[in-house]
């Protein structure tokens, strides 16, 4: 049956239910006296200037990506390393070649210079 | 009899006692499955947090002595009573929230940053018998919870509409997607060694610790949830020394301290996972027949893990983003990488009857590769590239050399 | 109805709902909310449908990764549109009528066929079996090559994103 | 228990709204989210049809995992050419985006 995922599924719930609670509940026990002032965006003193809009580099962007392909590469992987008992070297050596492509994908990306931070 | 069973198995005890009771009620057998999976999640939920208390004063207590100072000592005995001011405070505080701010976002992120710690002890086997649920596939389930502590970094930022709290976000999620990578592939060897994914079964596995047979998976894997949790020296993403705050910028009252609750409670749930993966979990002597020995063995195996985490945090300085990100990318990956091919390789060509030759092989691998990788570092350090120096630096003050060293202070 | 029923329904309709707000609204990050919530509508969907490791997997890559991935990028083009003009093209009402129809064809097409209203299941109970699927992901007579070849994909499609969306130091 | 058909009512709906906003949108990184739930629907119907007829068989399996892959793949080049575009043109508006036109 599904027990496993309705526990974890309840469990879910539960977790986001409780700190709700306490967060409604520490909103009723706390004092509510707002103005203009104190609803004002912090910057450090500052009024702030413009919307809340800063053009981010592209190198986030960059990064996201890397972390994708590595991501998803890997996750198939798993089923592999469960199985990886059962095995015999030749099927090893076929997932150790899949590890080559994805270490290849890193060569690449730093020698494009795309794990570099500035 | 039924007090001895009480004693050694008292989760087990009290679950059989209440299925007989609603039993007895009447209640049909799917309904009493579904009470059992409420009351013990509820229980295991608010057992996590109310730990946080105990954690948040043993925590400060700790860095109090790693850093000289007595720590919380005026509330209660030892202070031990310190947490539950801090909880009283922080309750009746008034929530504010900025100007502009997307509410919905806004009022889910500290909701789900809890949620995203609390939902890990669903999959933790606290001992061979009490376990929220075996779920087969745990070591993902661990990594895909971590995706949304993520997304409520993004939603707080998001949330905000400040131009600090956005940046900052970004930052950290920079951080976390990161540092998610080499974690991910150095968990494969656990899963490799056990044939299994769920945590149970990997601690059922573990006849010798796991920690021999890959300690650099160990280490990858401690440095990357260190990392994943926001700590020193991985702590740039809300530096509270240096810069206003992180992503929790506009937060008060306690939307901002659950943030802190989430981290004092993550801190801990790594040191349990640490424990479970590598270091053999519930394991101990006389643990099949008193399971509750096991919940001891685990505790303290993870209050050493959670120990060294805070000795980090309280010695260690913290990296600038550009070193964190060369750290990750550039050792920590190929690292696991080839760890993984080498161990994968390695432990297929050795026969797996003998057991202590085929740890003995592993450990000497990893120490080998180890040492390795920090001459690589070693040598690459030497040879960096570095600014082309076009001029000797000058002093802007210089000393005179016969009255400040033979007479300090005498010179005036 | 059983509990299992009860669940599908909330989910299904949560995740259309939010589905339709993906399409229809007009700030492009609350589109990206709204996707995350689709995304865990269908991950509680692959839970109901027994596999263990899909519905983690669509945890881990989906909200995990390509939702992050597609919020960097909406964060990084923002400005491009404003909110307050309308998000849709000029003939959104004919590829509204068009989807509707497929839709009903598409349901209308699946009823006349007799297993649609199956409802045992062959899939073993206890989710996929994991080491079968990773024996023969590398079985040289199951799927090693989609296996290998899907690194490959990933690999190139890394080198040519890289290749894109690099900044230029020369300009 | 839950027939089949719910589900691929439910798949097939999700194909539809995705396909809606992919031909609707203006907005290219829209259209690729609509893109996403029409990934999403496939991947369900995959799934179901692995559960409820071909629970022997593992090639379903297999073909949804191949998706996840093509998945990412196509997101990641897709957002790659918008913010790309979005650097030359300043705009992510698919219509504007005739780069190719000379």
């Amino acid at each position: 049956m599904l027990s496993d995922w309705l526990y974890v599924g309840i469990f879910l719930v539960i977790a986001t239910f409780l700190p709700f609670v306490a967060i409604t509940l520490a909103g009723i026990l706390g004092p509510k006296k707002p103005n203009r002032l104190k609803s004002t965006i912090y910057e450090c003193g500052i009024e702030t200037v413009g919307e809340t809009w800063v053009q981010f580099r592209a190198q986030y962007y960059i990064f996201a990506l890397v972390f994708v392909v590595f991501d998803v590469e890997t996750v198939l992987l798993y089923p592999w390393a469960v199985a990886y008992n059962q095995l015999g070297l030749f099927a090893v050596a076929e997932a150790v070649l899949f590890v080559l492509i994805l270490f290849a994908a890193l060569v690449y990306a730093w020698r494009k210079g795309a794990l570099r931070w500035f | 009899m039924g007090f001895i069973q009480f004693l050694i198995d008292p989760v087990t005890f009290i679950a059989r006692w209440l299925q007989m009771l609603l039993a007895g009620w009447g209640v049909p057998a799917g309904w009493t499955q579904f009470i059992l999976f409420v009351l013990g999640a509820g229980a295991l939920g608010t057992g996590a947090l109310m730990f946080t208390i105990a954690l948040i004063w043993f925590e400060r207590k700790l860095i109090g002595r790693f850093q000289d100072r007595f720590g919380p000592n005026r509330v209660g005995p030892w202070g031990i009573f310190q947490p539950f001011a801090d909880m009283g405070k922080i309750f009746t505080k008034e929530y504010i929230t900025p100007d502009g701010a997307d509410p919905v976002p806004f009022y889910l992120a500290p909701i789900l940053v809890v949620m995203s710690v609390v939902s890990l002890w669903a999959v933790i086997p606290f001992t061979l018998t009490v376990v929220g649920v075996e779920l087969n596939v745990g070591v993902l389930y661990i990594i895909g919870i971590g995706g949304i502590g993520e997304l409520a970094i993004i939603f707080a930022g998001w949330g905000s509409n400040n131009k600090y709290a956005m940046l900052a976000a970004f930052r950290a999620l920079a951080q976390l997607i990161s540092y998610e990578v080499p974690m991910v592939i150095a968990l494969l060897v656990p899963v490799m060694f056990a044939g299994k994914m769920g945590l149970n079964d990997i601690a059922r596995a573990q006849d010798i610790w796991y920690i021999v047979l890959c300690p650099l998976a160990a280490l990858i894997f401690f440095i990357t949830s260190t990392a994943e949790n926001g700590r020193t020296p991985f702590d740039l993403l809300e530096a509270d020394s240096e810069l206003v705050a992180g992503f929790n910028i506009e937060y008060s009252g306690l939307r901002f301290g659950f943030y802190y609750v989430a981290d004092f409670l993550h801190a801990f749930t790594i040191g349990l996972l640490f424990a479970i993966l590598f270091l053999g979990g519930w394991r101990g002597p006389f643990v099949e027949q008193v399971p509750v020995l096991g919940v001891f063995y685990l505790f303290a195996k993870a209050g050493i893990v959670y120990f060294i985490g805070n000795w980090m945090r309280a010695s260690l300085p913290r990296f600038r983003i550009d070193q964190m990100m060369d750290i990750n990318w550039k050792i920590l990956t190929p690292t696991a990488l080839v760890l993984v091919m080498l161990t994968a390789v390695v432990d297929k060509l050795i026969a797996s009857e003998l057991l202590y030759l085929q740890a003995a092989v592993l450990f000497v691998l990893n120490v080998v590769l180890l040492v390795v990788i920090g001459k690589v570092i070693d040598w690459y350090w030497a040879h960096r590239p570095r600014p082309k120096v076009v001029a000797t630096p000058r002093p802007v003050a210089r000393y005179e050399r016969s009255s400040a060293q033979s007479h300090p202070g005498a010179g005036q | 109805m059983t509990i299992m029923q009860i669940i599908f329904l909330i989910t299904a309709s949560v995740t259309l709902f939010a589905a339709l707000m993906v399409v229809s609204t007009r700030k492009m990050m609350h589109a990206a909310m709204w996707l995350i919530l689709v995304l865990f509508g269908v991950t509680i969907t692959f839970a109901l449908l027994e596999t263990r490791f899909f519905a983690i997997v669509q945890l881990v890559i989906y909200i995990g990764a390509i939702a992050i991935l597609i919020i960097f990028a909406v964060m990084l083009t923002r400005r491009s549109m404003n909110a307050d003009v309308p998000q849709v093209n000029r003939n959104w009402w004919l590829v509204m009528v068009s989807s509707l129809a497929l839709f009903v064809g598409l349901v209308t097409v699946m009823s006349v066929w007799e297993g649609f209203f199956v409802t045992a299941r062959t899939a073993p109970p206890g989710g996929e079996n994991l080491v079968q699927l990773g024996t023969a992901l590398v079985d040289p007579n199951g799927f090693v090559l989609p296996f290998e070849v899907a690194s490959l994909v990933l690999l190139a499609a890394m080198v040519g994103a890289i290749y894109v969306a690099a900044e230029r130091k020369e300009k | 228990m839950i027939p089949l058909s719910w589900f691929l009512t439910f798949s097939a709906a999700l194909f539809c709204i995705g396909l809606f906003g992919v031909l609707a949108r203006k907005n290219a990184v829209a259209i690729l989210m609509g893109l996403e739930l029409m990934l999403n629907a496939v991947n369900i119907n995959l799934l179901a049809f692995w559960c409820y007829l071909y629970g022997k068989d593992l090639s379903a399996l297999v073909f949804v995992a191949i998706v996840f892959v093509a998945a990412a793949a196509e997101t990641a080049v897709g957002l790659a050419l918008i913010i790309s575009a979005y650097r030359a043109r300043n705009t992510a508006v698919a219509d504007e985006l005739n780069l190719l036109k000379g």
